[in-house]
């Protein structure tokens, strides 16, 4: 009794929320000072349609090479504890997967992959960008660790893919301070016309070499886990 | 304001496909056990998205490609991860109603859940 | 009209949320609350691609996509923990 | 064999990415074309599941067959649920039963559980080798031949002619 009526009370304040969001919502509409500068400056000087993703790989740029270093450092590390723990080679018998999951999986993994590089292609156009098109490339991943556990994917593939495109990342900002205004400037081929695919100068390029390192450090992760496991 | 007559048949089947959502919602609270709950449940809601999306079709006829991959999308996924869960429950042995004329499934599972991949 | 009819049409999508989401509180098993879990965010796809109508944005449909995508995986992970299979 | 599985994923994804993109292009055509051809490679061995249509007049015409049927067995089942959800008195009589399938194609078998688990009262639980374990929200009958007439019969009879 006591338990229903507090699941009543939780619906009702959801209700509420709803019914909020939903009758008028309008958000924090003044802009500060940095982010006028952002809005009124960013298309003429980036060239990209989305001001987040001008903010994040041009203004920003070193920042973003700092955070993909530190997801690279707790891959690293997880693969490296895991490493320690299991040390005799004891190969770990999995459960058998029902067989439309198995099919579903094959039809859908490759999909998957397709829609995570679309998403980072798109950075500059839509929401979205390196991060989220790496992390859709690791659940596909992840879906094909889970529905067919035989197939292997060698940690070296996953590991090359992830050093080559580090350093194109370090390379495209280098190329700025050689051709451009400093360290990650996009001006280095050209801002081409505005809103369609190919253009915001050098930022399709950066956001492939971020989505690319994002995904495989984020299946690397997955990986170890999936091999490393001990029965409890 | 003026609407066509194609705009406003597709916000007619955008409201059945949400009438249809409703109900599987409401089958979910009334049934009584799990297996009843996944069949309503998907039935419902895999019919209410389709007719939804199907509707802003209509609506919205410069949006079809994205539209039409989204009802693909869920006309494909949606039963696989009922069966699994139906798989799953019946595995953690979730008591089913005490209604239920017959299982033939019991003996078989027992077998079908030990079974194991081997490395090849 | 139109608007008139998806506004009512948002309305019923919203209370069937309500009513999974006291399925998901109610329970009684783990897996029940898994079957609401999946109704809810099906039914929460169809509400997002309104409020793309009603917003007038196209790139609101990826959300829908990349949700439908995660809620997917999410329900087959939490299946295979169940069966021990992870 | 590589080959045409590859090929068949290549096409798939090119269809995927124009839907996606929803324009036609040079540049959005260039850069699907080298995505698909890349993804088709490295998954060319793995996904062996998308070949097995049979690409002739026969079997496309088939599938539009195919989904007529099926749509309207989706339209019934749905009314079926709300007429039993919306009685106060709940008038169902559920249980497990077993039913069998010739099928040997795997995405014609994915194909037929997943359309069984949308039509009218019924949900795929198992499936082992030729024998489907159903869920039957209503059951009728218990023998093997039976529910295997009233369940499967009426879609298994077209996806053989497209799959073969």
């Amino acid at each position: 009794m006591v338990k229903n009526a507090f699941i009543f009370l939780i619906l009702i304040g959801v209700a509420m929320i709803l019914v909020n969001l939903f009758a008028g919502f309008t958000g924090n509409v003044d802009l500060g000072q940095i982010a006028n500068h952002y809005v009124a400056n960013g298309p003429a000087e980036v060239g990209s349609a989305n001001i987040v993703t001008a903010v994040v790989v041009t203004y920003r740029g070193f920042d973003t090479l700092g955070e993909v270093t530190i997801l690279f450092l707790s891959a690293a590390i997880v693969g490296f504890f895991l490493k320690i723990e299991n040390t005799d080679n004891t190969e770990r018998n999995l459960k058998y997967t029902s067989e439309i999951l198995n099919t579903a999986s094959q039809v859908l993994v490759p999909i998957m992959i397709l829609f995570g590089v679309y998403v980072f292609i798109n950075g500059h156009l839509s929401p979205g960008g390196g991060f989220q098109g790496g992390a859709i490339i690791a659940s596909g991943l992840v879906l094909m660790f889970i529905a067919q556990p035989k197939k292997e994917i060698g940690h070296k593939l996953i590991n090359i893919i992830e050093s080559i495109s580090g350093v194109g990342f370090v390379l495209m900002g280098l190329a700025g301070v050689l051709f451009a205004g400093g360290f990650l400037d996009n001006n280095v081929i050209g801002l081409g016309k505005f809103g369609t695919l190919f253009s915001a100068g050098a930022i399709p390029i950066i956001y492939i070499f971020v989505g690319l390192k994002v995904g495989s450090e984020l299946t690397g992760i997955a990986l170890s886990l999936k091999e490393n496991q001990n029965e409890a | 304001m003026e609407n066509s007559i194609v705009e406003i048949i597709g916000a007619f089947l955008v409201l059945i496909g949400s009438v249809f959502l409703f109900l599987g919602a409401l089958g979910l609270v009334r049934m009584p056990d799990v297996f009843n709950r996944i069949q309503t449940g998907t039935k419902a809601s895999t019919l209410g998205t389709f007719l939804t999306f199907f509707g802003l079709v209509f609506i919205m006829p410069e949006w079809w490609g994205k539209l039409i991959l989204l009802i693909i999308f869920i006309l494909m996924t949606n039963p696989v991860s009922s069966h699994v869960l139906a798989r799953a429950a019946y595995c953690i042995k979730v008591p089913m109603f005490k209604k239920t004329v017959i299982d033939l499934y019991g003996k078989d599972a027992e077998k079908l859940f030990k079974k194991e991949t081997k490395n090849e | 009209m139109v608007n008139k009819i998806l506004f009512i049409a948002a309305l019923i999508m919203m209370l069937a949320i309500l009513l999974t989401l006291y399925r998901f509180f109610k329970g009684t098993t783990a897996a029940d609350r898994l079957v609401a879990f999946d109704v809810m965010t099906v039914s929460s796809l169809s509400l997002i691609g309104l409020i793309a109508k009603f917003s007038d944005r196209i790139i609101y449909l990826d959300v829908a996509m990349v949700y439908g995508l995660l809620s997917f995986l999410g329900v087959i992970i939490v299946a295979r923990y169940f069966e021990k299979g992870l | 064999m590589k080959i045409k599985n590859q090929f068949a994923i290549f096409i798939v994804l090119m269809i995927i990415w124009f839907l996606i993109n929803n324009s036609f292009k040079l540049e959005v055509i260039a850069v699907g074309f080298v995505l698909s051809f890349v993804i088709a490679i490295i998954f060319g061995k793995r996904t062996d599941v998308l070949n097995e249509f049979k690409f002739t007049p026969t079997a496309f015409f088939y599938t539009l067959i195919y989904l007529l049927v099926f749509f309207w067995e989706l339209i019934k089942s749905n009314i079926q649920v709300a007429l039993i959800v919306l009685k106060p008195s709940l008038p169902i009589n559920p249980g497990i039963v077993k039913t069998r399938t010739i099928l040997k194609s795997k995405m014609a078998r994915m194909i037929l559980t997943n359309s069984i688990t949308l039509t009218p009262g019924t949900l795929t639980v198992d499936i082992e080798k030729d024998i489907l374990y159903i869920h039957w929200i209503n059951v009728e009958s218990l023998d093997i031949d039976v529910a295997t007439e009233k369940i499967v019969k009426k879609f298994e009879n077209i996806l053989v002619k497209i799959y073969g």
